[in-house]
């Protein structure tokens, strides 16, 4: 499997390029998670918006903390709450999609419009619902994204699903004796397995930019603790002062959506058998 | 499946789904907790006024004695009063869509017009200079945060070289022109985003359909690359674009929150997002109305067309 | 020269004219130049006449008489008499009109009137159930619209609003929504002979026109501000201060308002019930420092429920326990505290309650206090301090012109309102004395009593008085803050920039 | 200009031609090695050899339309004297379509499904034959004539998905010889088709060319079919040159080893079989109709309903097999699928040992099931591919609880070697597989439970002749070890008189003649069973080294007395009988299907 990766990192490097940043992001959040030069939450009154120098690599930001360990430390809640977003999401509505496109009928109408009427939905906008009712904060974040993010999942895996249910391994199944909900578990998921891996890692991306819009727009996760779009909001009454305080946060995400970009189109050409003769 | 039967199943099923959406937003709204009637009031303390504010806003009412009064002036084409502003939520909504829609159409049209011929271009030439080229511009258009992107918009093109309007908005209606200046930056930094994902699904769609057998057919009538590309191969890769252009812009049409906050247009997102804020329950149930309206109305002319579009697919 | 227009900028859209009913800060803000009530604050959040010339007050102090001035006209040309003042009262006594401050007159919350009559053209008699000292500070309330004084024909023939027709200086003209509100120098306006206090003398309209544009986002309003798009940038939030302090052209001009911030504190929770634990809390905090980073340096550090400015905040309103952060871990360890979280509820609406909150936490931190902090959206925190639930609120209060005003927003029965802190029955009956006597003396002693009383019970730890911050460019003259914290934009010029 | 080319001019020469394939990150992996023919004008010259031998290949090189991982290393190929490989981009567009035509190996496939068939038709004549729009038209309809198809005004204005495999391979045909070419390129242009169809279309192809002089090259595997049609032909095997030559030389009397193999893989009667008797039918269906919902073939048309088997009745006996054939779309699939239960039936009865299923308890349904399996038509697609061979196999066996997990591994691993899939194929992918490898594992998994009834659905149509061999060879050894009986379902009659005990023959639904296979291939009585013979042309063994093209002639008989042979399409030029049928049994076991007159 790693060899086969690496083959296909070798051949193109955008795959490579992707791979590597991955990497770094996953790196960063585990670092982040147990080690930041400096407390993250910690203020001081007379370090405040100081330059980058050797201190503060990064600067400090208008409290006087330490940009680069806010960043380490959001590393770690945005790939968290991304992460578990995308996880979430991808097997409930796997598990949805999988179900309606295999029993359909009835059950797959009723889910449908269901799954249509929360696509309708500005997925901001049922962010913001969840985080009215639960306060923002992680889990609020990580609820309402999921919700948002279903449908999207349903729609894509009952797509594959449909196909699937016309192929004769699902009657072949049925002959064997095997429950339906067996031959759904065991044969129909397991095939969708391809477009949901893709799925999950434009998820990932999705629900990073999402965390960080809903931070940008005040509604993200509890401070003190960091995310990099809240970092990315608060820096902009600092903009022509202390612009390192909004160059860091907006490196950070682009760097990270550009990495799972690319390993996503990595992923796909892996998971794509045509592909793998090329 | 006739045309008529399969557009008569699919306006039924977009009602139901305007009506689920209705539904939820407004159970959901008055689940979350927050009293209109206080938020007036702010951090006044006055009990006695805010029980007459609340019977005043028929807030004392049981929910559901609420959602039937508000359906049945629903069908009278009545979208009832804003708590906050004293008018008619119709003459707010209708405004604020208008601002969203002079930013998300052309958006989505421009993205759609860089995005088509670039994708295709790239598929044509994969991996070659200008794929990883196009590619790359396009990876990178999506990684750009558009909250960002937006940011250093104003700072460069309207703070540093001053030839931009950073501040307020002139509706296109009001003064064509001045109101087209107000719109450059933020269509230009929403169709940067969405150009990025069109370009990718327009590259990967064009490729599938060059691997496919038609197409060496087409060359083996010893058509030109221009006459096989653009005439076999671009109508049917631009089919599953086609679906995810509808897509996004029935998603956008829906409020493009943080563009709109970003450059300060009085459009439909911020609208909504306000009137929660405020808790402005007719507004917010007006604005839901007409994303999910516009959402679904959008989906069912893609698809519609999409049928029309490609023969032979089938419509259940 | 003098220019004609003053673009101001606005953060948000005003919600109606109609006064009192339905409004906010900005609505009342733009509102204050087109209203005018019989009585208004004056600079030192005192009450004055404005368009009565004098009040007559009975000895029982149950019968105030308000002598009209002559030659006062409204916008729509015609003079104010007598007859116009009952009408608007009754309008605003009418529980239909749903003005905002009704439950403050018409004998909800005890104080009534009891009549209201025209005598002639030029004096109206206003009776009450009982003596009111706060009368004429309740008219002149801003969020009420100031009590203004409106024509009949600010109503559309089926009694419903139409647009205000009053005596202000200004006058409403074109209203975009959403985009801008313009006002109209009233050529006809008689302002007072007095010279400039509060909203009562010396409205000057120098600018024919002010521009209110509405910009939502900051940093659109600063660059609105720095290219001299707005003139004027009322409530600049101090994160911005930095900024505006570097433009060129642009001045900072700030006071003190007659506002406190603080943090509520919830004594039923068990933790918090303990006074040593809220004491604790309090002496974790540093408040000049609080005041300084939260305020950019503008707000004062405050510990009495009476604001810094107030005209009653004298020397023993400036003790307090003091900041010692080494005492409070000899009573945490006293009181067995030992980390456990305490929940302190904030909101992102309003930058100072979220920023004294961080800073609170921080230091609380320090000191061995384990605060933790709870986002929510301005309207939920709303509900919850309604309903009392939580342990620790991040707070503030908006003006009130008179102790009496602020100690009673924290202090009453906590059974029937659980938006107060604080139920020591001496602190309620000081209270109620104070709004019985006039004499200042007499009222300060009280004030006095009950900060003490306060400072011992700790049910809230006030932390600064806020300042009102306009951000002006330097081509407009004569502009003030002012305790109330309402930009005022009569008696302002416009020059022309570089001039 | 095609005109002038003499029937003996070489259109094409191609000497020491060289393919080879390039994986990245790999060496060169050579696919067409030394391969040298000519094609005279007017002449056929046939490529065959197993599947994946290069056939396509070549026929691509010629056109140089490979995929982007081919290239072609080393050779000539000389088109009319003009080196194809020396031609520029330009050069190469004005030949290809005008002077060399190809029909392409998919023809489901080759048509553009977004653009209008006159489009496609008339596109390359403006463009080579610098006809106006309307000219293209009149011409492209005048093709469509010539193809059969019926209005050719309108089709010229459908779209692909209206119309039928056959019409479509049709439709490409009368595209590409609309240009008139001096060389077309078949590459199997009837596979997929029955037989009745492809000979329609070779005999068509042979006329419109030999009409125009055009050089042909057809690709194919079908060996009988070459045979009849070609005049030289070229055997590749792993992309290496085998043999060449005069067809007759090397078909008929072949000398090459593995020519020898390919002829001695060709079905045939088996004479070894011993005649069986049977006691009781094990599976018996009476009256059965199945009917499917069809949406409407185009936007306007309303959906209906479709009758695809129509009071279908016979019975399978124990240790027996059954064949059904028929052309495709006839019902056979769907009659294996509804007694399976997958379809659901609209009437009639299924007995399996002598009890009705639908009057069966659950539970007792559930152990009939157990006894039934199915192989499926397209093997790719009936095997779950994220699943190893060895857990598919395994999955036969859940239901039996008496066995360990590990057993039920070791009894599949066993069944894999069964098959001849041994070692390490247990821990393969289908992906992994040849289509006929692919076959066997759907039949390891059909009989891992030891069932006693199978309906094989077209178990061997994916396969080129060796292997199809092979897999026949094991489905007899299985059925003798076990005692199955088959439901065996083909459209090669080849296959069919091979195997089969006895023969149904169906048409659009209905069953028109049942027999032992004596009666079917050597007394066939319904027209319909005759055309079907007729057309399939055989290659027959005539000693140890030659062989003989047989093409069928069978007696035409009359129906019997008092009935007409029943016909609703069946018989081209013959009334189509409106009264209902019956089946009237004209000899002890040989029903055919008739009408009263
Ligand atoms: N795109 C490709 N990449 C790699 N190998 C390929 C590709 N296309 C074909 N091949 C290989 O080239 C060889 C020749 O293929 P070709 O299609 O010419 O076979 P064929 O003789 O036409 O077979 P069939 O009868 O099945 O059509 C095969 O081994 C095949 O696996
Ligand atoms: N699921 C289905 N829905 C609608 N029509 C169907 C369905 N399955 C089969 N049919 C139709 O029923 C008829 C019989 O199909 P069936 O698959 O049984 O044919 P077949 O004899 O097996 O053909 P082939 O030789 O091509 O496999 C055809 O006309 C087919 O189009
Ligand atoms: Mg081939
Ligand atoms: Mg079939």
């Amino acid at each position: 499997m790693i060899s086969e990766w690496w083959k296909i990192c070798k051949s193109r490097p955008n795959a490579f390029v992707g791979s590597l940043l991955m990497l770094l992001v996953f790196v960063v959040a585990v670092i982040g998670s147990f080690y930041t030069p400096y407390d993250p939450i910690a203020v001081s009154t007379t370090e405040r918006l100081a330059a980058p120098s050797l201190a503060h690599l990064l600067g400090t930001d208008e409290w006087g903390r330490d940009v680069l360990s806010r960043l380490l430390s959001a590393a770690t809640v945005s790939v968290a709450i991304s992460g578990i977003t995308a996880i979430i999401a991808t097997a409930i509505g796997a598990f949805i999609g999988a179900a309606t496109a295999f029993y359909g009928g009835w059950f797959d109408r009723i889910m449908l419009v269901f799954m249509d009427s929360l696509l309708a939905f500005p997925s901001l906008i049922l962010a913001l619902s969840v985080i009215a009712i639960y306060g923002s904060g992680e889990y609020a974040v990580i609820i309402a994204l999921s919700i948002a993010y279903v449908p999207s999942v349903v729609r894509v895996v009952r797509t594959s699903g449909l196909s699937l249910k016309r192929r004769e391994f699902i009657d072949a199944s049925a002959i064997m004796g095997n429950s339906r909900f067996f031959t759904l578990l065991k044969h129909i998921l397991p095939n969708t397995l391809a477009p949901i891996i893709v799925l999950g890692t434009s998820l990932f991306g999705w629900a990073l930019l999402a965390e960080s819009a809903l931070s940008f727009l005040g509604l993200g996760v509890s401070p003190p603790a960091a995310s990099w779009g809240g970092m990315l909001a608060d820096s902009r009454y600092y903009f022509e002062n202390a612009p390192w305080l909004a160059v860091a946060p907006g490196l950070a995400i682009s760097i990270s959506l550009l990495g799972i970009n690319l390993f996503g189109d990595a992923l796909r050409d892996y998971l794509d058998p045509r592909m793998k003769n090329l | 499946m006739s045309i008529a039967k399969y557009l008569l199943i699919r306006v039924l099923l977009a009602s139901m789904t305007l009506f689920i959406s209705l539904a939820i937003i407004f159970f959901l709204i008055r689940l979350i907790p927050g009293d209109p009637a206080q938020i007036m009031l702010g951090n006044i303390d006055d009990p006695v006024a805010l029980e007459r504010m609340r019977a005043a806003l028929a807030l004392d009412q049981p929910v559901i004695m609420q959602f039937l009064n508000w359906l049945h002036r629903l069908v009278q084409g009545d979208l009832g009063v804003s708590i906050t502003q004293d008018r008619s939520v119709l003459s707010i909504i209708i405004p604020s869509f208008g601002v969203t829609a002079s930013l998300v159409i052309p958006a989505v049209i421009i993205a759609a017009l860089i995005a088509i011929p670039a994708g295709s271009v790239a598929a044509w030439k994969q991996n070659t200079k200008i794929d990883v080229i196009v590619m790359t511009a396009a990876t990178i258009a999506l990684s750009i945060p558009s909250f960002w992107l937006g940011l250093l918009f104003l700072l460069f093109f309207g703070l540093k070289l001053e030839f931009l309007p950073v501040v307020g908005y002139v509706s296109m209606f009001d003064n064509f022109w001045e109101g087209v200046t107000y719109l450059i930056m933020p269509v230009s930094a929403l169709a940067l985003t969405e150009a990025g994902v069109i370009v990718r699904l327009m590259r990967s769609s064009t490729i599938d359909v060059l691997r496919l057998e038609y197409i060496t057919h087409a060359y083996a009538k010893g058509l030109t690359n221009w006459t096989v590309r653009t005439r076999h191969a671009l109508p049917n890769a631009i089919a599953p674009t086609w679906t995810m252009i509808g897509l996004i812009l029935g998603a956008l049409l829906g409020g493009a929150v943080v563009t709109e906050t970003v450059f300060t247009l009085p459009g439909l997102g911020r609208l909504l997002v306000e009137s929660i804020f405020a808790r402005d329950y007719p507004v917010i149930q007006g604005c839901m109305l007409i994303v999910t309206l516009s959402y679904v109305c959008v989906n069912v002319i893609v698809d519609t067309t999409y049928l029309l579009l490609s023969p032979g697919a089938s419509y259940d | 020269a003098e220019m004609e227009v003053i673009d101001v900028a606005l953060t948000s859209d005003i919600r109606s004219t109609d006064p009192g009913v339905n409004r906010d800060a900005n609505t009342d803000t733009v509102m204050m130049h087109v209203l005018e009530g019989l009585v208004a604050y004056r600079e030192d959040g005192s009450t004055g006449p404005l368009l009565a010339d004098f009040v007559d007050i009975s000895e029982d102090e149950k019968t105030y008489t308000f002598h009209l001035r002559s030659g006062v006209r409204f916008h729509n040309g015609d003079l104010l008499k007598a007859e116009h003042v009952v009408w608007t009262w009754k309008r605003y006594l009418d529980p239909a009109t749903g003005w905002g401050c009704l439950a403050s007159f018409d004998g909800s919350n005890g104080d009534k009137i009891e009549s209201i009559e025209a005598v002639g053209d030029d004096a109206v008699v206003f009776k009450l159930n009982h003596p009111q000292p706060m009368f004429l500070s309740q008219m002149a309330v801003i969020h009420c619209g100031a009590s203004g004084i409106i024509h009949p024909s600010s109503l559309n023939a089926d009694g419903s609003w139409n647009r205000p027709v009053a005596t202000g200086p200004y006058m409403l003209g074109k209203w975009v929504r959403g985009q801008y509100i313009e006002l109209d120098a009233f050529a006809d306006y008689q302002s007072r002979v007095e010279p400039r206090d509060g909203n009562t003398g010396g409205k000057i309209a120098y600018a024919t026109k002010i521009k209110w544009l509405i910009i939502r986002d900051s940093a659109a309003r600063l660059a609105a501000l720095s290219k001299g798009q707005v003139q004027a940038m009322p409530e600049l939030p101090a994160a911005e201060m930095l900024q505006v302090r570097r433009m060129h052209n642009v001045q900072i001009i700030s006071k003190p308002m007659l506002v406190n911030y603080g943090i509520l504190i919830q004594d039923r929770d068990t933790l918090l019930s303990d006074v040593r634990m809220r004491k604790a809390l309090a002496m974790s905090i540093d408040r000049t420092t609080v005041a300084s980073l939260v305020t950019e340096d503008v707000g004062v550090a405050n510990a009495s429920v009476i604001p810094s400015s107030s005209v009653f905040h004298s020397d023993i309103q400036k003790q307090s326990d003091g900041f010692h952060p080494d005492r409070v871990k000899r009573i945490l360890d006293e009181i067995g505290y030992k980390g456990q979280p305490i929940k302190l509820v904030t909101n992102r609406r309003y930058p100072a309650m979220f920023n004294q909150a961080l800073l609170v936490q921080a230091m609380a931190r320090q000191a061995g206090i384990n605060i933790e902090l709870e986002v929510i959206e301005w309207a939920t925190q709303i509900d919850r301090w309604r309903s009392g639930n939580y342990q620790l609120m991040s707070f503030g209060y908006s003006a009130r012109a008179d102790p009496y005003f602020n100690y009673q927003s924290i202090l009453g029965d906590r059974d029937a309102n659980k938006t107060k802190l604080w139920d020591k029955p001496e602190a309620i009956d000081l209270l109620a004395e104070s709004a019985r006597v006039s004499d200042p003396d007499k009222r300060q002693q009280l004030f006095n009593e009950l900060h003490t009383l306060m400072i011992e019970d700790c049910p809230i730890i006030v932390l600064y008085s806020l300042s009102d911050v306009n951000a002006v460019r330097t081509s407009i003259k004569g502009f003030n803050s002012w305790v109330f914290g309402r930009a005022r934009f009569w008696g302002v010029k416009r020059m022309e920039e570089g001039s | 200009m095609t005109n002038s080319v003499l029937a003996n001019d070489t259109v094409l020469a191609v000497e020491n031609l060289h393919i080879d394939i390039t994986v990245a990150g790999e060496k060169p992996k050579p696919i067409v090695n030394d391969v040298s023919f000519g094609i005279q004008a007017g002449g056929i010259t046939a490529l065959v050899g197993e599947s994946g031998s290069g056939k396509t290949m070549i026929g691509r090189a010629l056109l140089r339309l490979l995929p982007p991982v081919a290239r072609v290393s080393a050779g000539t190929m000389l088109f009319k004297g003009t080196n194809l490989q020396l031609a520029n981009d330009a050069g190469m567009r004005s030949l290809r379509g005008n002077h060399i035509g190809m029909v392409f190996q998919e023809p489901m496939s080759s048509l553009n499904p977004a653009l209008r068939i006159g489009f496609q038709m008339s596109e390359a004549l403006m463009l080579h034959k610098n006809m106006t729009r309307e000219e293209a038209r009149i011409h492209s309809i005048e093709m469509l004539k010539r193809v059969q198809i019926t209005n050719p005004e309108e089709s010229f204005n459908a779209y692909p998905y209206q119309f039928s495999g056959g019409m479509r391979q049709r439709i490409m045909l009368a595209s590409v010889l609309a240009m008139r070419p001096a060389l077309l390129i078949a590459d199997e242009p009837t596979t997929a088709l029955d037989a009745l169809i492809r000979k329609e279309i070779m005999e068509l192809m042979l006329e419109i060319t030999k009409d125009i002089g055009t050089g042909v090259l057809l690709i194919s595997h079908d060996l009988g079919m070459v045979a009849q049609y070609a005049e030289d032909v070229v055997v590749l095997r792993k992309g290496v040159q085998i043999e060449s030559g005069k067809c007759s030389d090397i078909l008929l009397s072949p000398q090459h080893d593995y020519t020898r193999d390919l002829m001695g893989a060709l079905p045939a009667r088996r004479t070894d079989m011993l005649e069986k008797t049977y006691t009781k039918p094990l599976l018996d269906i009476k009256n059965l109709c199945v009917d499917f919902k069809r949406s409407g073939s185009s936007f306007w048309k309303k959906s209906n309903m479709v009758r695809a088997v129509d009071r279908a009745s016979f019975a399978v006996n124990q240790g027996e097999i059954l064949a059904v054939v028929g052309e495709s779309g006839s019902g056979k699939t769907t009659i294996g699928r509804t007694i399976m239960q997958l379809c659901a039936k609209s009437s009639g009865q299924i007995f399996f040992e002598g009890q009705d299923l639908d009057s069966m308890a659950k539970g007792k349904l559930a152990s009939v099931r157990g006894n039934m399996q199915m192989v499926f038509q397209d093997p790719f697609s009936s095997l779950d591919p994220r699943m190893t061979l060895e857990a598919t196999v395994a999955e036969g066996l859940r239901h039996n609880k008496s066995l360990t997990a590990k057993e039920k591994r070791a009894q599949a691993q066993n069944m894999l070697t069964e098959v001849g899939l041994p070692g390490d194929f247990a821990g393969r992918y289908p992906h992994e597989l040849s289509g006929g490898q692919r076959q066997r594992v759907c039949i390891a998994r059909a009989i891992v439970a030891q069932p006693m009834f199978i309906v094989a659905d077209e178990p061997v149509s994916a396969l080129d002749v060796t292997i199809q061999h092979q897999v026949l060879k094991l489905l007899a050894r299985l059925q003798e070890k076990y005692g199955f009986s088959y439901l065996f379902i083909s459209h090669d009659l080849g296959v069919v008189e091979q195997v089969a005990d006895r023969v149904v023959v169906m048409y659009r639904g209905k069953i028109l003649e049942v027999g032992s296979r004596d009666d079917i291939f050597d007394r066939p009585c319904h027209p319909y069973t005759i055309r079907l013979l007729e057309a399939t042309p055989r290659l027959v063994k005539q000693d140890d080294t030659s062989y003989r093209l047989v093409d069928t002639v069978a007696t035409r008989t009359n129906a019997p007395e008092g009935y007409v042979f029943f016909n609703h399409g069946s018989i081209p030029g013959a009334a189509i009988t409106s009264a209902e049928s019956v089946m009237v049994e004209i000899a002890p076991g040989h029903i055919v299907c008739c009408a009263a007159t």
